[in-house]
């Protein structure tokens, strides 16, 4: 009972601070924390990268195996994303299978790598019908203070930007680096009080009822979008939101993934 | 052949014969079970959903009750027989995400603080999948809620909108959303042009975004009367039984 | 605990009723409730039965996939029975894997079947030990008020008859109708205080402290037969139950299932 | 080759030598394990198992007691080993459906009412297996609940009667299970020939049935004098073993 | 609660009466109790042995189905070794998949077989990278006083000594005896209050702190130990307890399963 | 090819040219997490693991509380991409085990009698895994505890010793775990001597064990001054940080 009312004082001290144009960390309504990429920190896994955003910090490992295509896609490899939101992270995170809040992390991620095509699946056809490369992306997070989804998205991008294909391991021969033709780029921001701030931290997060993740991509087209949260958001407010995925997006992905 | 050679659009008309702005058939049936406290039929062209409303009733077990409001919960799941190849029962990460995402278009309209420490459940059961299940989980929710009686301050009507052959389109059917470039399902309180639900995939440029958006409003405000009419005929109904 | 009461007092009303000669809705002891039974709802499905008996509502989908026979019949189609107890349809289902009465349910039904050799499973052979047709019967249940086997063998059977084999779906040629033997038709009858009451309502069920399921082939013979609650059963009153199962049957074959 | 065309009479006896209403032998032995408040191990021919009974103990978790009575739980398990392809450990959906019958084949002969918020706990485990072990499972377990001391209206016996080449002949082994045309597991408190579990597969005529289960009658009242009889002489030495 | 007084008065009695030089049960410190080995009890299974060690029954089962080869050692026969603390062996067993005491039992005996190379694995080989033969030894608990440890090793190495290869029900030739090289045995001892004691009953495991299995082979090798419990053990006290493991080993090899 | 013979040694050197007594490099960041109450990166050659410590918190459920003292619970994990063919996610058999001995390798240095009914949680994250992964995840282990500020006797400090090419050497890489002949993975209170933990696979005189043990004790005092060294390294900082 005691944590909930401490609770409900730190969301109205994060509200009133909104109120009056200021954040808790002293940032502007649209400026991201410090954020660092840091890639090929795993050598077991075919591309990595750990993503710090503040303190959240989320590692991603990229691993490429052979298997049977989909049915309907007998010349297409296959993306697998999954995310992990171990117990390490986060008092709020309880071992077990992946609940909605991780299914949800992944899904995001993976649509948008999906919807922009990033990866030329048909270059991962080894035989058709028989044999395919299977891209599995595994978010693991390893600190939660808040906005793990743009940084997943992003650990997920750098790692497949340096991922290479291990055809040695199994025998194959052909191209070694993975075809990726896009960079999407995850910004989420939040509405607090009439107000939209991108990148919330833990605090604000909480205090927060609406959340929406644009995800958009090198030409400024958008491929994902997510809204979460228990209350409504207005069109105009919408609109806001996308402006500033768009262009928070391309600084992002001018800084940590352009080489 | 690539997906995105099929043409999906011939002569200004869909494959089915719609225009881009045009619903599929609707069809509303409120009160169709008995055990539920409010349920709803809702059928979108070839999707057949159930939805049915239990609550507020106890919440167990106690330790997620939450003392100031009722929980809401939420379970989208599909029959095995209701898609092409059969679906093994039970939830899947889709199924669980979904049912996230209508949770959550559901809940700003509800008033959760009449009732502390209750559950309310919706279950929304597909029968038939033809694109657009989550849409037509949500509207059928909405309209089972308040059949229910649970007290909300609007209804929640929700529609996909979609690009095929580089249109932006109303409500894709499932060839169209096997074979469009984007989807986009959208749930709104009509009333106040509040969006409750927001997904997409695929590509989309900023201007058919917005463009899909006003689209999704203008069909959400068309299903909105639907729902209202559904909810009235039950009501006089009711009324009439209880006369009778 | 208020609750608990009201059960009480409800299965007395039940009860003494009962002992007066009267069913709570004003059927004779071995009279149904209304049936109605709607073939190809479900066009996603091969075969599909809407099946209402009284406000008992039970959906029933048949699909059927090509698959691997088991090693000791490899000549042999395959049927998988399978009922969901979904939560909609009661306030006392759960969600989650199926329960014991969702598993009863579903190896109820299928004994019935599968006992009276319905399908000709021979005739589902694509391939000798290699592909056989898998025939997958899924029960859903959407409104509980009682007798839900009756309703779901009904289903069964109702869809079966009326399925087709989606050779063309998987390039294959052949037959198109499923080779349908036989009609078996489960009654249910349950014992209140010495009498017998067939189709009994979700307050009779309650009441009940034993029921039989009876299932029963157009030819007169048994296929199948469970009894379940927690009392026991004379054996005079087990042949009463026959008795009435395979008169009750005949006159569902006859009305819902001859075409 | 068709499965019925396998000659399982031959000269008026059945495969193993039996007649048609002749039991396979039998063996109980009450007490045998030291943990349990009560255990039987029950061969059937090739069938061993063991029942243990635990209890009446505290049910938890709790929300799953009932104020009035006891609450009885029974797990028919397989071991591994004890068929002849390898059974993946943990229930599957025979096991589940057994243990129903089965909890309800004992359940009207329990004096539940003595300890209400209790748990009655009763374990099967099939050791060997060769048809009929869940009616082996309902005799030890009848013996290890009374052994237990849990008190009992009445024993109960099971037995089941099958169709083999056209006749009905009382408790299939597995050779005639899988060849024959028809199976009936019956459970009876003997002494008041009542029926507490009944189940069938396969086909029989009326007339076969109702012969079927006068021949499980007499069966069962043979198995019942049996049980008695291992109770009596575990009690008799428990006496012996009490004076000495 | 009073529960959980009666164990620690249990505990002080076990601990004083072993200060005083005794053990609950009279025996000395290194001496087992009663054992008792019985091969072939179960027809179903290609090997098997019903051991007792006191009043603690362990009935285990050896079966051998053809299955394929890990990719890693395509010429190998594969061993998988389950343990079932299934409920009736215990008021402290729960139905439900394996917890984390049978992971460790099965493990435990596990490497003990596989650490010395006790299956030579390759001559189970069938078709090289296809089908070799898969050695499932199942351990099923049905009485637990103490001490599973090494009665579940001793009945898993006496039901493989005994155990054959159903070349026949496979349609398959070869030699029919299992090819066994070694006879590993278990001896588990605990520490109380400065004393180590060999084979601990019930009493004796849960007034212990800690625990030492140590499998030893025909040549006086080790192949598997395991510590467990809440406390540390000295140098000395590991050396002395792997000393009593060696010798314990000979007897009881020789006793039980010298042919 | 016979596994066994592959040389593993070369010159009296091993292939990534250490002694036979020689610890790969080891290295130690203590605090590396915000949201964990202690927390440990630690590197052991390719090994990187971190460790996470939350308690004493609350115990739930509750009927797992201890009345006495506090609970440790300890959760040995492997992100999927640690290994060459990715590891599903989720417990298996192995890290179930694992989790159990570095539970009761820790056990016996933890005051758990300070905080009866709370739990204490050690999370063990293995990032990249090169043979050696419990042992390094009970050192993090071990000073994530004293991070946290979690009542110790001493710190506990782990390392295995193998057998490859009939040597006994010290704390085996993948490849010398893979064809070596046996691996002995040992935890030790450095100080006391004490071992906490101690597992053996593959074959072993007695006079190579008793060999093995010491020169893990060795190992494990040169391991506790490493992490004594970087808590001291991280408790000056705070205290620099603290004046700041």
């Amino acid at each position: 009972m005691g944590f909930e009312i401490m609770e409900d004082i730190r969301k109205d001290y994060v509200y009133d601070l909104i109120g009056s144009g200021k954040r808790v960390d002293g940032r502007g309504f649209r400026e991201y924390r410090a954020i660092s990429v840091e890639r090929d920190v795993i050598k077991r896994a075919e591309g990595s990268a750990l993503v710090k955003i503040g303190e959240t910090v989320v590692l991603v490992g990229v691993k490429l195996e052979p298997g049977e295509p989909f049915s309907d896609a007998p010349n297409e490899g296959v993306i697998m994303t999954n995310a992990e939101l171990v117990p390490m992270a986060s008092p709020d995170f309880e071992p077990g299978p992946p609940d909605e809040n991780s299914v949800e992390l992944a899904r995001v991620v993976d649509r948008g790598i999906r919807g922009s095509k990033t990866i030329d699946l048909e270059k991962l056809c080894i035989e058709e019908g028989e044999k395919v490369w299977m891209v599995f992306i595994d978010i693991h997070v390893l600190d939660n203070d808040g906005n793990l989804v743009d940084a997943a998205a992003l650990g997920a991008i750098a790692s497949l930007l340096n991922a290479h294909i291990p055809n040695e391991k199994y025998g194959l021969s052909g191209e070694s680096s993975l075809p990726i033709r896009d960079t999407p780029v995850a910004v989420t921001t939040v509405e607090i009080g009439g107000n939209i701030l991108a990148d919330p931290n833990l605090y604000e997060e909480n205090a927060a009822t609406s959340k929406l993740t644009v995800i958009s991509n090198a030409d400024g087209t958008l491929s994902g979008m997510q809204k979460s949260g228990s209350d409504g958001l207005k069109e105009e407010e919408v609109a806001e939101m996308v402006e500033i995925g768009i262009e928070k997006a391309g600084e992002i992905r001018e800084r940590y993934l352009v080489t | 052949m690539k997906k995105e050679e099929i043409e999906l659009i011939k002569d200004g008309k869909r494959l089915d014969g719609r225009g881009f702005e045009e619903l599929r058939p609707i069809k509303i049936e409120v009160g169709v079970l008995k055990r539920a406290d409010g349920s709803c039929y809702f059928e979108l062209g070839d999707n057949k959903v159930i939805a049915a409303v239990y609550g507020p009733r106890e919440m167990h077990p106690r330790h997620f009750q939450d003392a100031k409001m009722a929980v809401i919960k939420y379970r989208y799941n599909m029959a095995p027989f209701s898609v092409d190849d059969r679906k093994r029962p039970g939830p899947d990460r889709r199924s669980v995400e979904i049912s996230k995402v209508s949770r959550e278009a559901l809940d700003p309209v509800i008033i959760k603080e009449y009732y502390p420490k209750t559950a309310i459940d919706v279950y929304v059961e597909v029968l038939q999948s033809d694109a657009g299940t989550r849409t037509a989980g949500i509207n059928a929710a909405s309209v089972a809620l308040a059949a229910a009686g649970i007290p909300m301050k609007d209804l929640v009507s929700s529609v996909a909108v979609g690009k095929i052959n580089g249109e932006v389109v109303l409500d894709l059917n499932a060839v169209e959303d096997n074979y469009g470039e984007g989807d986009m399902p959208v749930a709104m309180v009509a009333r106040t042009n509040t969006i409750t639900m927001l997904q997409m995939d695929g590509r989309f440029s900023q201007e058919e975004f917005e463009r899909g958006l006003k689209l999704a409003a203008t069909a959400c405000s068309k299903i909105y009367e639907l729902q209202r009419t559904a909810l009235l005929e039950r009501y006089s109904e009711s009324i009439g039984e209880g006369e009778a």
